[in-house]
């Protein structure tokens, strides 16, 4: 790809970024639409040649280097895309059911390892290990992990000691609620300063990104007091 | 072994399926009024029932659509949908069609049922998120219910459905996005209360005996807790050698 | 539905009994399904091609949005074949419009997050409190500016995150998952079979 | 603000939109131009260093990019950070890509790392191969664990894998560490099939919001190490001694989540003055 084109889709990226972000004024307007069908149709247009590649180096190749039970997938495949005529539909309740059972085998095969018996068994373990603040973590967790699993029972009043255990559950998930939020926060602000990093590094995109952002900041503006984003935008 | 012990359990109770007592979320008032408000301003409401396969939330999630597809029927409401956003949504999405217009045959308003008011958003959930985002914007709806399995893309909406005033009822599934939901939105169902209330709600005996089951492993899983630890702290890591395995 | 079973056992029961055939045939069965899956989109497409057809066909507001959208469709999966995916007009575009909106999809959830933070984040009640309290002792340790000068800060915050929130989250996985065992247990025991299009019933 | 509740009330009902301004402003600012503040090391990073330095010359990696370009953003630093660890040890990368934009990242990600891959003289095909985008669900995961060689035949180019270090590889087991860096696309599943099946040591590479989750899989031994975020990039960065994006975009972290605060602050003044005063009613789910 040549210098130009390099150049012209980083400018072009930068704008329909701020062309996104216009969102955020919350009224609408064509530059978001643009925007958001530019996605749609690219993204789909992605998907589709992934999944076609996929099924190409897997199946068709494997086929080649004699894997010929492959074959199936390729049959199955095609049986599934009867969905698409409501008179035959029925087809494609082979390969559903059997994507669906394999699906299921995968993830239950597993689950129940990791997250269930993986966790319970990480949860007991000895309190006391002559480390005062150890102590202090291993009993939170242990004593959180109760109480705010007696918070999710739901085919019985809580009553007695059950009320009592569920409010102080409910208590602590708040304190952890506000732990992850702050986490999530920094996650989520991790991925627009890394965006904008990007965007200003090398410095010569500085003054598109700031060219793009007023531009797009003040068309919001304009197209929210006219009247015409409601015009103009789709739908 | 343990595994197959956990199964025969669960067929064993799911087998003697009698509707078991499920307490009511109180979310779910929410919804009644979020939808009456709605219909009281003539705005649309937007229900969507996540962007995954049939997994455990978002079977929960259609019950709640279900729940309130029927109240839009009958409150003459028009209810918007948005689906896709996922690989498997596709599937998830037949089932929904045929669910809400059940609603509206059951309401006794079949006609009133438009398969237009329930777009695909493509299967990308990035292209899926803006696409629902817009219909916030441009339809400005008076409640929003977002259930089933909705990821990074949940916050997206929950803050631009508040934004456009519209009462935000929605149910995380995983924890992070909970945190997040439950000070994005007006009323949230955390986790396990989402099940619950489409148990509750869809009154049907194999969804309610599910949560029935899955109380009595929640015990099993404390008891195993509460005795492990003990046990561990006079010295014998019987349990843990037995997960083990 | 009996097949749904068969597969499910197929691929369930090799990972208990280690024996080779037995192995061999349930990885291919997943790369078959693997394959399957992917035919799916396939379909997406097509529900995309119908309503946006629909909307122009009938003219309605925002019809030209849609022939747009079909024709950055076309352009994309033609070239991404024709030209291969390293090259041409499907490479200019993942650069120019899919890699930057989808980062920008995904960052812009910074301000929803702060705007509902700043919302939320006020001591109205018990619960709310502890929220506020343990929030902010986090984002004060997260700005990594406050941890050059008081380092003490990391202990709280650690202490939260690693015990309160962990446990959440452990929680949660623990709950999730016997969900999701009952649930399968559910569908293999045909009580959810309407779900999956089934719906005339036979088998 | 003559209206009735004056400041007070301002502060408890002011328009969000001026949060998005403001967090527009503090981030772009620094970055525009850098202030360069001090940042501490956490302990999870100190760790990550640890465990990448277990590596010998030789060993296999499992490289997945378990990311979409978006998610690179965020794990960018850690991402460079951490393969500038690999390229200087001389350890061989198996790249796969959790997404189909990861088409997208070798072009950017080895970029960035020219100078390194010439100084230790690396080259694709001999000491890293990339197999592109694999992981599109579940199945081809386990799959792809199970037996290496029937799932992977060719490169992200179409070139043949074989008589390349990649035929030591029988299944995942294999593997001397699995290093990831994820938006938590097939993670999971890697954790699920290859990780509890075959016990390789993972190493992640986790953007914040999945943090909470894999610190409960790290407390349960399903991963060896954790870098949390552009934070623990930024970290990592300091550690090896190179600087790079992370330590750069710290000032607009460190702004960010201050003016977060303050909007706190100024949130909570405003609930005691007005909101909790005339009980006018805050929109949140937190009761």
């Amino acid at each position: 790809m040549n210098e130009f084109l390099q150049f012209a889709a980083v400018v072009v990226g930068i704008f329909i970024s701020f062309a996104m972000y216009t969102t955020l004024y919350g009224k609408p307007n064509p530059l978001r639409d643009w925007a958001e069908f530019s996605y749609l149709g690219a993204a789909t247009g992605v998907s589709i040649v992934i999944s076609l590649t996929y099924i190409y180096n897997t199946a068709i190749l494997g086929i080649q280097a004699g894997d010929w039970i492959l074959i199936f997938s390729i049959i199955f495949g095609l049986m599934m895309l009867f969905r698409m005529h409501p008179d035959y539909s029925h087809v494609s309740r082979l390969p559903l059911a059997f994507t669906v059972g394999t699906g299921l085998a995968l993830s239950l095969r597993t689950q129940i390892f990791t997250s269930f018996i993986i966790q319970i068994n990480a949860t007991i373990v000895k309190l006391w290990t002559g480390v005062p603040l150890e102590f202090l973590y291993r009993l939170t967790i242990a004593i959180s992990v109760i109480t705010i699993l007696t918070f999710f029972l739901y085919t019985m009043e809580l009553s007695g000691p059950l009320l009592w255990t569920s409010k102080v559950g409910e208590y602590l998930m708040y304190i952890g609620f506000g732990g992850i939020f702050a986490q999530t926060f920094m996650g989520r602000l991790g991925l627009f300063v890394g965006y904008m990093e990007s965007v200003t590094t090398p410095s010569w995109k500085v003054p598109y990104t700031l060219a793009s952002a007023v531009i797009c900041f003040i068309a919001a503006i304009i197209f929210d007091r006219t009247g015409l984003g409601q015009k103009l935008s789709a739908a | 072994m343990l595994l197959i012990l956990l199964f025969a359990l669960t067929i064993k109770f799911m087998g003697q399926a009698k509707l078991p007592y499920i307490r009511r979320v109180p979310a779910l008032d929410a919804i009644e009024d979020a939808v009456g408000r709605s219909t009281e301003m003539g705005k649309p409401v937007v229900c969507s029932f996540g962007i995954g396969g049939f997994d455990y939330w978002t079977v929960a999630g259609l019950s709640i659509l279900g729940y309130v597809a029927k109240i839009c029927a009958e409150t003459d409401t028009r209810l918007i949908v948005p689906t896709g956003g996922g690989s498997e949504t596709y599937i998830t999405r037949e089932a929904a069609v045929d669910l809400v217009r059940n609603a509206y045959t059951a309401a006794g308003r079949p006609e009133a049922f438009n398969e237009e008011d329930m777009p695909f958003l493509s299967g990308e959930q990035y292209a899926y998120t803006p696409g629902y985002v817009g219909i916030l914007v441009r339809e400005r709806p008076g409640a929003t219910v977002m259930t089933g399995s909705h990821y990074s893309e949940a916050m997206n909406i929950a803050e631009m459905a508040n934004g456009v005033d519209s009462i935000t009822i929605t149910a995380g599934c995983y924890t992070s996005n909970m945190a997040a939901l439950a000070c994005a939105s007006d009323y949230i169902m955390l986790g396990e209360e989402q099940p619950a209330a489409g148990a509750y709600l869809s009154r049907e005996p194999a969804q309610m005996a599910s949560i029935r089951v899955q109380d009595i492993y929640k015990f099993i899983a404390i008891g195993t807790i509460l005795v492990g630890i003990v046990l561990v702290n006079v010295g014998s890591d019987i349990i843990n050698r037995l997960l083990a395995t | 539905m009996t097949v749904l079973v068969v597969s499910f056992l197929l691929v369930f029961v090799p990972y208990f009994i280690p024996w080779g055939p037995l192995d061999w045939l349930s990885g291919k069965l997943m790369t078959i399904a693997a394959v399957t899956n992917a035919f799916t989109i396939v379909i997406a497409v097509y529900s995309q091609f119908r309503r946006s057809g629909r909307f122009i066909r009938e003219k309605r507001k925002g019809w030209a949005y849609h022939i747009y959208l079909l024709v950055l469709l076309a352009i994309m999966t033609l070239s991404g074949f024709i030209l291969g995916q390293h090259a041409g007009a499907y490479e200019w575009l993942l650069l120019a419009v899919v890699t930057p909106l989808s980062s920008v999809i995904y960052g812009i959830l910074a301000f929803y997050m702060a705007s509902a933070g700043a919302r939320a984040f006020r001591a109205r009640s018990p619960q709310a409190a502890l929220l506020l309290v343990a929030g902010f002792i986090v984002l004060l340790y997260q700005a990594p500016l406050t941890g050059a000068f008081f380092p003490g800060i990391e202990g709280a915050a650690t202490y939260i995150t690693n015990t309160f929130g962990m446990s959440v989250s452990r929680m949660f996985s623990i709950s999730v998952s016997i969900g999701a065992i009952v649930l399968g247990v559910r569908m293999l025991t045909g009580r959810e079979v309407a779900f999956l299009g089934f719906t005339e019933g036979e088998e | 603000m003559a209206k009735e509740g004056g400041i007070y009330r301002l502060m408890a009902t002011y328009d969000k939109r001026w949060v998005y301004v403001v967090l527009f402003i503090v981030v772009l600012g620094p970055l525009i131009n850098p202030i360069g503040m001090p940042i501490g090391i956490s302990a999870l990073t100190k760790n990550y260093y640890a465990q990448l330095n277990t590596l010998q010359e030789g060993d296999i990696v499992f490289d997945t990019w378990n990311m979409e370009f978006s998610g690179y953003m965020e794990l960018k630093p850690g991402v460079l950070a951490t393969h500038k660890m690999f390229i200087e040890k001389g350890v061989k990368l198996c790249i796969a890509f959790g997404h189909y934009e990861g088409v997208a990242l070798p072009g950017e990600i080895f970029k960035q790392l020219q100078t390194w891959l010439d100084r230790y003289d690396y080259r694709e095909g001999e000491d890293y191969i990339i197999i592109g985008y694999v992981f599109p669900n579940e199945a081809a995961v386990a799959a792809l664990a199970q037996d290496f060689h029937a799932n992977v035949r060719v490169d992200w180019k179409g070139n043949s894998i074989e008589g390349t270090f990649l035929d030591d590889i029988q299944n995942a087991g294999d593997f001397d560490m699995i290093s990831d860096y994820t938006t938590g696309l097939a993670t999971t599943y890697m954790i699920n099939h290859m990780v509890l099946q075959y016990g390789v040591p993972m190493v992640e590479n986790s953007i914040g919001v999945s943090v909470p989750g894999h610190l409960a899989n790290l407390d349960a031994g399903l991963l060896t190490a954790l870098l949390a975020s552009t934070r623990g990039g930024a970290e990592l960065e300091y550690l090896i001694g190179s600087p790079g994006p992370g330590l750069k975009s710290m000032d607009a972290f460190t702004l960010g989540h201050y003016s977060l605060m303050i909007f706190i602050i100024v949130g909570n003044i405003g609930h005691y003055g007005w909101t909790r005063r005339t009980g006018a009613k805050d929109r949140t789910g937190i009761k």
